[in-house]
């Protein structure tokens, strides 16, 4: 167990990682008010990102912008540009959900003018 | 490896979060929350991804912070509930199980930064020793988003496009 | 309601800023296959210029009135987008595989690089017009709502 | 020239999507027949498609000409065509179903709604083919997203099953993308049959488990598997009725089968995790599911959420039926899944047609059917016989080929679980008919209004389908047998 504790410590940003992982994941559940449920998600969504791109880390590599024109390129010298794709992708997809979703949002508001969600339901039946 | 930079920047990120989610006023929860998305774009921009970087910096604090802000003017600015429901016991039975799925599953991860790691010899040495010579792009992430895996980039572009359409849809009752 | 704004800091400043912030996002498009950046982020700050102005001068200004005209476009990006992708099937590649655009004079890599160069615009105006018409869609209010 | 088909048949419901909003600007009436004509298009292809993989085998269709670990790749064989044609056709019918009714309700939102319904479709192509992790969550994420609006647009109570769906589809993709982080770093590849070549080896892994498990509950959510459906039925009860049929049919289908996808062309049947077989896993969550979704069902009152608890425990069969682990199973639990997406589709007409024609919301309500509308009632005994498991309809040989495969896996737990499920189907089913044929109240004096010539078109031809997969269940379920079934099984 200590050893794993210690393996843990060495990654301080999954640390991170979990931490904003399951804290916005909590909010998103279980807050009543509809647009901290929205943050909550944006914190979840983002920290998987934060996830994908640590993958892409290497230890004293430079950014994925190659240097010389010309001349073999040395791949352990530039970090994975792989999941910088993925997450370039992840993160328009969670913008386009937060467009969305704050659209329902503000629908929801138009119709029974309150954002708690408990006020909602009351006012549903 | 120091972590020296890396340790007060993941500190900034959590208490920003923090101060997000805790916040009761929804319009500074929004400006903190434009603020987390900073730090973030700071600590991918030090992880070597300025791309992502950039991008999490135009559209996490700018875009992002103008959709909340836009759709508070519209509704409410303020979460008026002064108490909270206790936690529902599912949240406290299963975020501790996921919690520890999630550092149960990292353990065999390769190491932070590992160059040997599967991710970093695998696939993506292709991408680089190859793009100059099959695209004339230096920008590696540029070649594999817009060629190596270009539908991808489409369907994510479809994907934001399907918002747009969705928000019409949603909001705009008279106007087509 | 967005409307305009009545500071003539805000006014003045908003003149200076724009262009400023447009010719950065062209810049932005062009130079993402040299630097970071690229289409998505180059439509998001042309779109969030016109954003801008239309937050400044409101909607009803000159200025403004491309945005609203622009937002008619929605999906033209992507048809950009596809139609590069439809002319390599023509070509007689797979679809998106840019080497099989028939472009005279070029080598392999060269219209890959062209590829790139196209889609990355179909993506900038794809990305621009639906910011400009997310924001319309939030900060629209619609008379038969409050039920 | 026959190899583009699977971008084809992607491409004609994606561009006719995209160039909408520009053709409807002047012509709104035209968005209708161009999208009826897109899908109509995109049926034959996928006809066609069919046969030339009868003829040449499958085809792998490598995206900007890469090669596929490099670049992105589409897997069109067997099992991808025969769920294709089955879900492009029943995108038509719903097409078709969908028509009058929600023009007059939408006026000039028309053209977004058709738009997103397009998009949907094209999405599920996507999901079918894609032979590429990353590809699956993209595509996920279109059809999650026109999927949320199309069911808020009903407004009121819709708006808050849409914001609720979207809140849980965003914590699924979020845990699908978090799996493909775990898969990717532990192998450092994305494409499917690369993947398959390394992570049967690497199964003892805690990454490639811990990747698996969040895979697993993500599209769990996304295919409302029993413990994560919370957002099902609220939304389906809510959406308009012409969007019920898409989400029921085609939404939670192309999660499972995306499921299915990593479960058997990744992971590899056999595989085990701390010596426990993972289908063993799968069968006991199917059966679950079977059991309380039937169960659920028979508790509700208004026929939609009651349609929606079926379709519920009909994910459990498949489940059960592929979980088996034998190719009678496999093949059985596929040919499930086709029979299911079409009755879900059947219900979900005929409760939208009963809606429209006597309103018809509750069970009790459904009183006002005595007597007056033979088809309909006719319709309906054809669905509840395939529901439940009658011969000669096409649940029945679902039912027949799953209980076949778990007596020969003598897996005697998953035919419990297939015949508990079907006397709680037959139960709420006779619940139903009870309130059709036996009851005594007087009918209300609603004056039913006539139902438009689609939807009666749609519902007899749904009818029809249910009976001819009864009758074709030997060759389709032969077909599956040679072509579909995975490697290892």
């Amino acid at each position: 167990m200590l050893e794993l504790i210690e393996v843990w410590l060495h990654r301080p940003n999954f640390i991170a990682f979990v931490i904003l992982f399951l804290w916005g994941f909590y909010i998103m559940v279980t807050h009543h008010n509809l647009v901290k449920k929205l943050i909550g998600m944006y914190i979840v969504q983002t920290s998987v990102i934060f996830f994908l791109v640590a993958i892409s880390a290497k230890t004293g590599a430079t950014v994925p912008i190659l240097l010389s024109g010309t001349g073999p390129v040395q791949a352990a010298t530039y970090t994975n540009p792989l999941p910088h794709v993925l997450t370039l992708t992840a993160i328009v997809v969670q913008i386009a959900t937060l467009g969305v979703s704050l659209a329902l949002v503000a629908a929801i508001y138009r119709k029974y003018g309150t954002l708690d969600e408990d006020e909602i339901l009351k006012r549903l039946e | 490896m120091t972590f020296s930079f890396e340790i007060p920047l993941l500190i900034l990120l959590i208490l920003t979060a923090g101060g997000a989610i805790l916040v009761k006023d929804l319009v500074p929860a929004v400006f903190i929350l434009g603020s987390y998305s900073f730090f973030l774009a700071l600590v991918w921009a030090w992880l070597g991804a300025p791309d992502v970087a950039f991008v999490e910096a135009v559209v996490g604090a700018g875009l992002a912070t103008v959709f909340f802000l836009l759709t508070l003017f519209e509704t409410a600015p303020k979460d008026t509930r002064l108490h909270r429901p206790p936690p529902p016991l599912a949240a406290l039975i299963g975020l501790p199980l996921l919690g520890f799925l999630l550092l149960y599953a990292a353990s065999d991860l390769p190491n932070f930064g590992d160059p040997a790691s599967p991710a970093s010899v695998h696939i993506s040495p292709v991408y680089l020793e190859n793009s100059m010579h099959d695209t004339l792009t230096p920008n590696v992430v540029t070649s594999v988003l817009m060629d190596y895996r270009a539908f991808d980039t489409l369907i994510e572009t479809v994907v934001i496009f399907t918002a747009g359409i969705a928000c019409v849809l949603l909001l705009r009752r008279n106007q087509a | 309601m967005i409307q305009a704004h009545d500071s003539v800091i805000v006014l003045m400043l908003g003149r200076l800023l724009i262009p400023l912030v447009q010719l950065f996002g062209l810049y932005v498009l062009f130079f993402g296959q040299y630097g970071p950046g690229g289409g998505f982020v180059g439509g998001v700050i042309f779109g969030a210029s016109m954003i801008l102005s239309i937050l400044i001068f409101g909607p009803s200004a000159s200025y403004s009135k491309v945005a609203k005209k622009v937002v008619h476009g929605d999906g033209l990006g992507l048809l950009i987008f596809a139609g590069v992708g439809g002319l390599c099937l023509i070509g007689g590649g797979e679809f998106l595989n840019y080497a099989a655009l028939e472009i005279p004079g070029l080598e392999v890599a060269s219209r890959r690089y062209v590829g790139i160069m196209l889609t990355q615009i179909g993506v900038a105006v794809d990305v621009a017009v639906t910011v400009i018409s997310i924001v319309f869609s939030l900060s629209s209010n619609d008379e038969d709502s409050h039920a | 020239m026959s190899h583009h088909l699977p971008a084809l048949l992607f491409l004609l419901p994606f561009l006719t999507a995209i160039s909408l909003p520009m053709v409807g600007l002047k012509h709104r009436e035209w968005c209708r027949p161009m999208a009826i004509a897109a899908v109509s298009a995109m049926s034959v292809a996928s006809i066609v498609n069919v046969v030339v993989i009868m003829d040449s085998g499958e085809i792998r269709y490598a995206f900007s000409g890469w090669a596929p670990p490099i670049g992105i790749e589409w897997v069109d064989d067997g099992l991808a065509s025969v769920i294709m044609v089955t879900l492009s056709l029943l995108a038509l019918i719903s097409l078709i179903n969908a028509g009058p009714t929600s023009s007059s309700a939408l006026g000039q939102r028309i053209v977004p709604y058709y738009t997103l319904i397009l998009l949907l479709i094209a999405a599920v192509t996507g999901i079918v083919f894609a032979g590429d992790l990353f590809n699956v969550f993209v595509f996920l994420e279109v059809a999650a997203l026109s999927g949320y609006a199309l069911v808020g647009v009903a407004g009121g109570k819709a708006l808050v099953s849409a914001f609720r769906y979207l809140i849980l589809g965003t914590l699924g993709a979020s845990l699908y993308l978090l799996g493909v982080g775990y898969f990717y770093a532990a192998t450092g590849t994305l494409n499917m049959a690369d993947l398959a070549q390394r992570v049967p080896e690497l199964m003892t892994s805690k990454a490639i488990v811990g990747g698996l498990i969040f895979m697993f509950l993500g599209l769990g959510i996304k295919m409302a598997l029993m413990p994560l459906h919370g957002w099902l039925p609220d939304a389906y009860t809510h959406a308009p009725d012409a969007i019920s049929p898409f989400l029921a049919s085609l939404v939670t289908k192309v999660a499972l089968i995306a499921w299915i996808r990593i479960m058997f062309w990744v992971v590899g049947a056999g595989a085990e995790i701390e010596h426990v077989p993972v289908l063993f896993l799968l069968v006991e969550l199917g059966a679950l599911a079977a059991v309380v979704g039937a169960f659920l069902a028979l508790t509700q009152h208004e026929v939609k959420r009651m349609f929606a608890y079926g379709g519920i425990s009909h994910i459990g069969l498949i489940l059960i039926g592929v979980g088996i682990g034998n190719p009678t199973g496999f093949a059985g639990g596929v040919f499930y899944l086709i029979n299911d997406a079409v009755m879900q589709a059947a219900l979900f007409f005929l409760a939208g047609a009963a809606m429209y024609q006597y309103g018809v919301r509750t069970i009790e309500d459904l009183g006002r059917l005595r007597g007056q509308a033979p088809w309909m009632t006719g319709a309906l005994i054809i669905m509840a016989m395939s529901m439940v498991g009658f011969p000669p309809t096409g649940g029945f040989f679902g039912k027949w080929y799953i209980i076949l495969g778990a007596l020969e896996a003598q897996n005697y737990l998953a035919v419990a679980a297939v015949i508990i499920s079907t006397v709680l189907t037959l139960a709420y089913f006779i619940k139903l008919f009870e309130r059709i044929f036996r009851d005594t109240q007087p009918s209300s004096g609603i004056i039913p209004v006539e139902a438009p010539l689609s939807m009666k078109v749609s519902i007899g031809v749904v009818s029809a389908a249910i009976i001819l997969l009864g009758l074709f269940s030997d060759p389709i379920v032969g077909f599956l047998l040679d072509t579909a079934l995975p490697s290892g099984l």
